[in-house]
């Protein structure tokens, strides 16, 4: 039960980029389609959970002074990983993501908070913790790259599905549709909750 | 191969470089922080990734110590660290019973307010009091623009279908936002269980007190509760009967002589004889030092009773007693 | 003091570690990686001059090598060069393959972060085989008088493909005729 | 001359063409964090541009001499991060110790920066448009700047707009975005702009 | 003529044809008067009589209650029937003395120096004090305080205030056509207490007989000019009188005119003066307007001090429509008051009474920003930005943006297109920001 | 009581004046320039214009109702939004262009801040700029000639018929964007079978920019462009009657304009600095939206300063903008972004100008 609660919290209520504001640079910036918002999705819950194991796991060995450090270079060496695999698996996507994936050490400083925030957990709830704050995110720049995507091109996931005569409302992929299309999303956010 | 030693050499000495650089540095210029500040920065994650509006988790834990910041701000540390932070600041949260707010006046509806003039102004009570004294006839009562409405930061006061400022006693958390906001000081802080209250600030003489008040329930300074009242809690103020939270056992003896109904008991009809509920009782002796009239009996840690004779039905015991196993019967 | 060193040495510990299995990792995708970029570059030649099926390098144009492409028979049947030049918001590169002529045989953007919508509609095919079959004197853009119907509402775009592949034809010629 | 001119026009690019929080999506947190207050703004800007030059020095000088020289251009990312972080804190102890006043008005920011996109996204962007040492150091300085204007931009909007009648579900967070989504359309005028 | 003036400023329609050409006329001896103790800035007076004690006219009734305060007379003979809280011109309540009047208005005994000017200047600064003088213009600052500068603050210049920028209002304009003589001789005086070598009377430009009058009057008085003022409100406000005069700035956050070496008095403050040095006068009596579109004889006033208003109405031949709202003082800075049953006192210039049309409430909108009220704020402060602050409990921009310099003159809220209740934000903000930094 | 006196805080009389009284005046005085523009373009232009209107008072109606606040319509403050979202768009737009536009003035553009006076943005700018944005090619090309048949306000005799593309040119473009265009490079040399050919035609056209005739044609309307900047001279009436009405103030245009024609006059020409004629910083006066922008535009009330100084130095932030974008930039026209851009220092600007109280320097001695 408690397991779940740590799984989905991260969903809505702690959402990280929703309710937190936090890790925002990444979710604008690629969220200019579906299909970017998803690999960056994948590669930041895959540096959020296996972090999350690999710390729990040394967290007795490390003394206070030297978490913070030794925590970036724990996520540093992750993020390095899925920057390599994808370049050379999925050379596209990589393309696409451009310096967001070197970021991610960033923003996975941010997410993968449970650990440094007393580094008290164990490996299992790291697990369903880092893969709950992953989903969340993913969950949300998906929803972003899809509002983006279906009224700036029309398109999801790269197929057309509003009509020829639809004519994209191009600012919703440039920069500044990205903040007005999260700032409302956000004000929706709120509204629901009350 | 030789990548991989490279590598590790290079990393494994940027590392030891920065590692001792900084553990080096951080004793050559250590400065000395007050240690709560330093808890409290051990507490939060230390990502500091300003989702707090300050620059940095250090900083927050400096505005929670010093500037009393809200506690609930980190977004990345979140419940766990609002629980942890507030253990630590706990240690100096007073046990003093929760307080809430009363509004001393009973006057200020749409139909309960005898008007002077028609006021044109701002809608705020500040500026209301500043011309002319006020809109209304009293010149103690409420002019009922509400500012103490807009003071609340929870919501707590709200207007019944009379137009009367109605206290939510669930929701007030005793800030004393509203109390600071009245201009004509018609709100104080009491302590929760406290039941009985005069609402009425008015220091006019008694028939003119009276003519005054919309509500006609204006203290007309009489006397008769001062008189009534059996632990000395009320006093004459200029015409105004003041009770003293302190001595006061609301027992509504007051209430029941006060010829204005100025004086207010909620409980007077209900009020009954406390009962104990003899499974839960655990003996705590709260309730009997707390008891006005010492109408409770029982040793430590053995079954309180009540004295049906002497109990009073103020109801202190079942606002104090832990384990909530108090009745009136 | 000790304390310290404590410290150094855990941070040391834990970079060793980290560097060590990335070392391996990067020595496992590296050759990947170049061999995908070396296909990526093969296939871009090859998508723009098929009928190759060699090819050597003859110069160096923009910091990119210039092919000439050979068939079985070891003929010339063209040659692939990279133009590049500043559109709207990027340079906007391009693989280019020539025939033997000088008339372009096909184009296609290898790299470019034109707007979305806009410029990086130059990534559809409607508007590459604008390119197809034309000579230099062709390659001069509507708005600017020639036939090269330019991309809707990116004509800035247009004209750096356009004109950058215009000054590597010229390079180009200059080049191989130099050599005959 | 010919330098001069280049130099003017990388500053125009880094701080109003290519504005590394309305363009391209760097600093964010920070951006809607700190915003809240001018004088922070302020502070935090000053503080950003140091800290954005220093890592820009040093970062060069990593990967030109160590990482190049010895094909490890794959520690990158590590090499940077851990850099940037020690150096942040390196100077936030020294400053705090030796310059109390300089603390009290910029020290207190410089933990904030480390994790701040911006700041390891300028270091990396050095090196992939291939800049020199001079170009670099410059590059950083000016998405500093760049930034710390959107930033006291921002800060000065949001206290005015702490003093209206913003809808409640929009009041915070959200309305902070909109601001920033209206400020990247009005910075859209600067696009293609040549100098 | 090029008319000297000060910066900002607005031009209300100014309503003076109502009561222009109406001579000053006495009001008949009221039956009752009511004193209050406090009608000038500074310590309430303290009452020295009780009920039922018989008084006469100008016989002291109360001592002042402080240094800055003044002694009150009564103003008619009677005997003392009430002292307790009684409506004040203010608004608020306020203790006053009622007298009930026996109607024989027999007065304690005055002089006659006619070598008034010989007088030593003690002797003058005694005889003011002793009268109970303070400003008449609108303050009611106590006049013996103004005239008796620190050593290290010299005067210079004295201006008699003559403007009356006030709309409605004719009292000042009344009193300088039918007493110039008399004002010219207290402003002779004033130059003499506080030794300054120039006299200055200013008038605003709708006023030519007046200025006429006057600069025929002062021929050949070297030392004392008569200027002419454009027509603007807040002309006749001390700060913005000084500067058009004199070209001198007083200081902001609570400088003093004599920091400049200047003193400003009413022209009426001047013949009370006057009175007090010849006569021994205590002051007892002042012209008051009585105006308005709803008055059925609007007309200049002499009346004893403490009439109720609606004697003066009485005297008006009362209203013509239902009066919906009753100002005392002008109409830009006056007070709304909710009953007739207030007072007159030293400092009342004016009874303005607007019919239920006119006194309609408007509505707040929001700030539009458009700027007006900084345009015209003759202290130069943006009333917009001041009040925003306020409303949204802003103190401490409140005190930057500088409300404690608001004269409240109200030109802001008079031009501002949404209505804001300009004057009445600033008030809580004043108050606020002086509790802020009290603390 | 007996009688119930109305009692208010001082003044106690107010100018006649009120919000809806100056937005409709506003109304009022942009008519000239919608009458012009339908002389000049046709039906079409009432018909946008009032597609903006209208969907600017239904958005803001729906939103207030569903913010359960007083619905304020008809103070006029949506229409004159509606009016001039409508006014930034060219006649050959669709229908539902200035609707977009209108619907994201108010509800962005406005109604998120918490309605009329809240609003950091100038709402009708900021919708022209998401126009722009998301449709490039409707809002920038397409231009409708006059009905005296003038786009770019040139006389096509000036060059030779010969030269096809110089001729498409300034048949096609507004005079900014040909103006534009004459400074790109790559543009000019093919006027021409040679180079100093192409550049000559080139410098003909950008002399005759500039020529007496030409701002003549500016000055009336005979130009293309967008509905509302069509005839400078109409705008120039209603930005009198405001000024006349006291309803906007000398500040703003005139620092925006003096600087425009200040810059201009240096840098405005294509061969150096100073090379221009001093007709120049007039023909850039007057062409595009500088006139309709800098009375109607940057002078709205509540996106810009309310301190003297402060409109002053917003004035000269919209002129230099201004002329930088029309100079370097990638658009032909700067006033709306610069006006946008200024918008967002407004804040700012207001708090580093507040005036002097009247006194605050001690005087001397
Ligand atoms: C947000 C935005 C993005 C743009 N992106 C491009 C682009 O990618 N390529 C381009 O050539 N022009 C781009 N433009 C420029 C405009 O489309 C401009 O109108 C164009 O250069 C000239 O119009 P034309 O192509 O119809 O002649 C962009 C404009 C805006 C506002
Ligand atoms: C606390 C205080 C002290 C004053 N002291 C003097 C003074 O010493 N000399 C003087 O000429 N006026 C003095 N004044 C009077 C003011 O300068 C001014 O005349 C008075 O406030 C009325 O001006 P007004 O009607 O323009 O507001 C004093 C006023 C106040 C409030
Ligand atoms: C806005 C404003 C307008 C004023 N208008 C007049 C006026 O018209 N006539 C006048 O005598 N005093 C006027 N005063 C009062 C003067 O500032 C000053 O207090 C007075 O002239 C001092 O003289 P006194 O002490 O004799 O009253 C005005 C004050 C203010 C704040
Ligand atoms: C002189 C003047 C100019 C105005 N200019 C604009 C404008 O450019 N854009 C706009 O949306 N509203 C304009 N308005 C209307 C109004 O101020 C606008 O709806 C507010 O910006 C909305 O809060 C103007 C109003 C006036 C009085
Ligand atoms: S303001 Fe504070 S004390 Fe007053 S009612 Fe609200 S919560 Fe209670
Ligand atoms: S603040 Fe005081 S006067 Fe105002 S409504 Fe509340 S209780 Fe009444
Ligand atoms: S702010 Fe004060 S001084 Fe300025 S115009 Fe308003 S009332 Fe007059
Ligand atoms: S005059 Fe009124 S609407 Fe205009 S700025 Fe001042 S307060 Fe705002
Ligand atoms: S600064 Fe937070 S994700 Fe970039």
């Amino acid at each position: 039960m408690k397991l779940m609660k740590e799984f989905t919290k991260g969903f809505i209520k702690e959402n990280p980029v929703f309710v937190m504001a936090l890790g925002l640079c990444p979710t604008l910036a690629v969220t200019t389609s579906v299909e970017n918002a998803i690999g960056m999705g994948f590669a930041a819950t895959f540096v959020l959970v296996f972090s999350n194991i690999f710390i729990s796991l040394i967290k007795n060995f490390i003394p206070a002074k030297v978490r913070i450090p030794a925590y970036i270079v724990v996520i540093a060496s992750f993020v390095t990983i899925i920057d390599m695999v994808m370049h050379a698996f999925v050379p596209a996507l990589h393309k696409n993501l451009g310096l967001f994936i070197p970021l991610i050490v960033v923003n996975c400083i941010i997410l993968g908070r449970a650990e440094a925030f007393a580094g008290k957990n164990n490996v299992i709830r790291s697990i369903f913790d880092g893969l709950g704050m992953g989903i969340g995110f993913t969950i949300a720049i998906i929803v972003i790259g899809a509002i983006r995507e279906i009224l700036g091109a029309g398109q999801l996931l790269g197929f057309d599905v509003l009509p020829q005569t639809y004519k994209p409302v191009l600012v919703a992929i440039l920069a500044p549709g990205a903040f007005l299309v999260m700032g409302l999303l956000m004000g929706l956010m709120n509204l629901k909750k009350k | 191969m030789s990548i991989i030693l490279y590598s590790i050499a290079t990393l494994g000495i940027l590392g030891l470089i920065y590692g001792i650089g900084l553990a080096f540095a951080s004793k050559k210029f250590h400065v000395e922080v007050d240690p709560k500040i330093e808890e409290i920065n051990e507490v939060l994650p230390g990502v500091n990734c300003g989702a707090c509006g300050l620059p940095g988790c250090s900083a927050y834990a400096e505005a929670i110590v010093t500037r009393n910041e809200e506690i609930n701000k980190c977004a990345p540390g979140g419940d766990a660290a609002v629980k942890v932070i507030a253990k630590i600041l706990g240690i100096k949260a007073s046990t003093k019973e929760r307080q809430i707010a009363v509004i001393h006046c009973q006057s200020g509806g749409y139909d309960n307010t005898f008007l002077r003039y028609n006021y044109q102004g701002i809608c705020t009570c500040k500026a209301a009091v500043l011309i002319t004294q006020g809109p209304n006839l009293c010149n103690y009562g409420c002019v009922f623009q509400n500012d103490c409405i807009a003071a609340c930061k929870f919501d707590a006061i709200h207007l019944d279908k009379n137009g009367m400022r109605i206290i939510d006693k669930e929701k007030c958390t005793g800030c004393g936002a509203c109390v600071k906001a009245c201009p004509r000081n018609l709100i104080e802080l009491v302590p929760i269980s406290k039941q009985v209250h005069i609402l009425c600030s008015s220091h006019d003489k008694g028939a003119e007190a009276k003519k005054r008040c919309g509500n006609k329930t204006a203290c007309i300074g009489c006397g008769l509760c001062v008189k009534k009242c059996p632990v000395e809690a009320i006093e004459m103020q200029d015409n105004l009967a003041v009770i003293d939270y302190e001595k006061c056992v609301s027992c509504g003896q007051c209430a029941s002589v006060c010829p204005t109904k100025s004086i207010v008991d909620p409980i007077a009809e209900k009020r009954g004889t406390a009962f104990i509920i003899e499974e839960n009782c655990i003996g705590c002796t709260i309730c009997k030092k707390k008891c006005p009239v010492d109408a409770i009996e029982g040793e430590v840690k053995k079954v309180h009773k009540v004295d049906p004779e002497k109990c009073i039905g103020c109801e202190i015991c079942v606002n104090v007693c832990p384990k909530k196993t108090i009745e009136i019967r | 003091m000790k304390y310290y060193f404590r410290l150094g040495f855990v941070l040391l510990v834990i970079t060793v570690v980290a560097s060590g299995i990335l070392a391996y990792l990067n020595s496992i995708t590296k050759p990947i990686i170049d061999e995908n970029n070396r296909i990526a570059k093969e296939e871009a030649r090859l998508h723009v001059l098929p009928e190759a099926v060699s090819f050597d390098s003859i110069f160096v144009y923009n910091d990119e090598n210039v092919y000439q492409g050979k068939n079985d028979a070891g003929d010339v049947v063209g040659y692939t060069f990279v133009a590049s030049q500043y559109g709207y918001s990027s340079d906007v590169k391009t693989m280019v393959g020539v025939l033997p002529d000088f008339k372009i045989n096909k184009i296609s953007i290898i790299e470019q972060k034109e707007t979305p919508g806009l410029g990086a509609n130059c990534e559809k095919p409607e508007f590459l085989q604008r390119f197809d079959n034309l000579s230099e004197q062709g390659l001069l853009v509507d708005k600017d008088g020639g036939g090269l119907k330019s991309i809707t509402g990116a004509t800035m775009t247009t004209r750096a493909i356009a004109y950058s592949i215009k000054d590597g034809l010229e390079e180009l010629k200059e080049k191989v005729d130099e050599e005959k | 001359m010919e330098f001069v001119s280049k130099i003017f026009a990388m500053a125009i690019v880094a701080i109003f063409v290519q504005n590394f929080v309305l363009m391209r999506f760097l600093g964010l947190c920070p951006y809607i964090g700190v915003s809240k207050k001018l004088d922070s703004a302020l502070g935090m800007g000053m503080a950003v541009i140091f800290v954005m030059t220093m890592a820009s020095t040093f970062t060069w000088l990593i990967q030109s001499y160590l990482l190049v020289p010895l094909k490890l251009e794959f520690l990158q990312t590590i090499a940077f991060i851990l850099t940037i972080a020690s150096l942040v804190q390196l100077v936030e102890i020294i400053i705090q110790k030796t310059a109390p006043a300089l603390y009290k008005a910029l020290g207190m920011f410089l933990p904030l920066i480390t994790t701040n996109c911006a700041v390891l996204g300028v270091a990396i962007l050095n090196i992939n448009e291939e800049y020199s040492f001079i170009e670099a150091i410059l590059n950083g300085f000016f998405a500093g700047l760049g930034f710390t204007l959107v930033l006291i931009l921002m800060a000065g909007i949001r206290e005015k707009l702490d003093k209206s009648e913003i809808p409640a579900s929009m009041k915070g967070m959200p309305i902070a975005m909109i601001v920033a989504g209206c400020m990247a359309l009005a910075f859209l005028g600067f696009s293609g702009l040549k100098i | 003529m090029g008319l000297k003036t000060f910066p900002g400023g607005i031009h209300p329609h100014d309503f003076k044809e109502f009561s222009k050409d109406m001579p000053i006329e006495n009001l008949p001896l009221p039956k009752k008067v009511v004193i209050p103790v406090s009608q000038h800035i500074g310590a309430p007076s303290k009452p020295i009589v009780k009920k039922g004690d018989e008084v006469l006219t100008g016989q002291k009734i109360a001592e002042p209650g402080g240094f800055v305060s003044i002694p009150m007379h009564a103003s008619i003979s009677g005997k003392i029937t009430k002292i307790a809280r009684f409506p004040h011109p203010t608004g608020a309540m306020v203790m006053g003395i009622e007298i009930t009047g026996n109607g024989e208005d027999k007065w304690v005994e005055l002089v006659d120096d006619e070598k008034y000017l010989d007088l030593p200047v003690e002797e003058m600064k005694s005889r003011i004090s002793e009268a109970g003088i303070c400003g008449m213009g609108g303050a009611g600052f106590p006049t013996h305080v103004k005239i008796s500068p620190p050593k290290d603050k010299p005067i210079d210049t004295v201006i008699l205030n003559g403007v009356e920028c006030e709309p409605y209002l004719t009292a000042d304009y009344r009193i300088m056509m039918e007493q110039a003589d008399d004002i010219l001789a207290g402003l002779k005086i004033l130059l003499k207490i506080v030794n300054a070598e120039k006299g200055i009377i200013g008038i605003e430009a709708n006023k030519p007989e007046a200025i006429k009058k006057m600069k025929a009057l002062v021929k050949n008085e070297p030392n004392i000019k008569v200027i002419g003022l454009k027509l603007k409100y807040p002309q006749g406000a001390e700060k913005q009188l000084i500067y058009a005069a004199t070209k001198r700035k007083v200081p902001n956050k609570g400088g003093l005119p004599m920091e400049v070496k200047v003193i400003v008095q009413n022209v009426g403050t001047a013949i009370a003066i006057y009175e007090a040095v010849r006569f021994k006068k205590p002051l007892i009596d002042r012209v008051i307007t009585v105006s308005g579109k709803i008055v059925n004889k609007p007309k200049n006033i002499k009346a004893r001090i403490g009439t109720l208003f609606f004697d003066l109405l009485d005297f008006c031949e009362g209203t013509k429509e239902e009066i919906g709202k009753i100002i005392s003082g002008g109409p830009l800075m006056g007070f709304a008051i909710s009953t007739l049953e207030t007072p007159l006192t030293k400092g009342s210039s004016g009874l303005i009474l607007l019919n239920k049309k006119d006194a309609q409430k408007d509505e707040e909108s929001t700030c539009l920003r458009c700027g007006r009220c900084v345009d015209i704020c003759p202290m130069n402060l943006v009333p917009s930005l001041i009040a925003n602050s306020v409303r949204y409990d802003d103190w401490d921009s409140a005190e930057k943006y500088g409300v404690m310099d608001c004269m409240k003159c109200g030109s802001c809220a008079y031009v501002c297109p949404s209505h804001i209740k300009l004057i009445q934000w600033i008030d809580i903000g004043k108050l606020k920001v002086d509790e802020k930094n009290r603390k | 009581m007996t009688d119930v006196y109305a009692v208010s805080a001082a003044p106690h009389i107010k100018q006649r004046i009120s919000v809806p009284s100056v937005m409709w005046q506003v109304v009022l005085a942009l008519t000239p320039a919608l009458l012009a523009s339908i002389y000049f373009f046709g039906t079409k232009s009432l018909w946008l214009t009032l597609y903006g209107i209208i969907s600017a008072v239904i958005t803001e109606a729906v939103i207030q109702k569903i913010r359960k606040i007083p619905i304020t319509v008809t103070d006029g403050s949506a229409v004159v939004t509606g009016m001039l979202v409508a006014f930034n768009i060219n006649v050959s737009a669709p229908w539902w262009i200035p609707v977009v536009g209108s619907v994201f003035a108010i509800a962005i553009g406005k109604q998120i801040f918490g309605g009329l006076g809240f609003n950091i943005f100038n709402p009708a700018l900021l919708a022209r700029a998401f126009l722009v944005a998301s449709w490039p090619t409707i809002m920038t090309s397409g231009w409708t000639p006059t009905r005296l048949g003038s786009i770019s306000g040139l006389n096509s005799s000036i060059i030779p018929s010969t030269a096809i593309k110089a001729q498409n040119l300034i048949t096609s473009a507004t005079p900014l964007n040909v103006a534009q265009q004459l400074r790109d490079k790559v543009f000019t040399s093919g006027f021409a079978d040679n180079l100093a050919e192409s550049q000559a035609i080139a410098n003909t056209i950008f002399d005759k920019l500039a020529d007496f005739g030409t701002i003549q044609n500016l000055f009336w309307g005979n130009v293309g462009g967008v509905i509302g900047e069509v005839s400078a001279a109409a705008l120039l009436i209603g930005a009198a009657f405001l000024a006349y009405r006291h309803i906007i103030e000398w500040r703003i245009p005139i620092s925006y304009i003096g600087t425009v024609f200040v810059l201009t006059y240096f840098f405005g020409g294509i061969n150096g600095l100073f090379s221009a004629s001093i007709l120049l910083p007039v023909f850039h006066i007057f062409a595009g939206g500088l006139i309709l922008g800098a009375f109607f535009m940057a002078t709205d009330m509540v996106t810009s300063p309310v301190t003297k100084k402060g409109r002053i130095y917003f004035g000269v932030g919209c002129g230099i903008l201004t002329v930088v974008i029309r100079m370097v930039g990638g658009y032909p026209e700067g006033v709306s972004y610069s006006i946008l851009l200024m918008n967002i220092a407004v804040p700012l600007i207001d708090r580093y100008t507040i005036p002097k109280p009247f006194g605050e320097k001690r005087i001397k001695k």
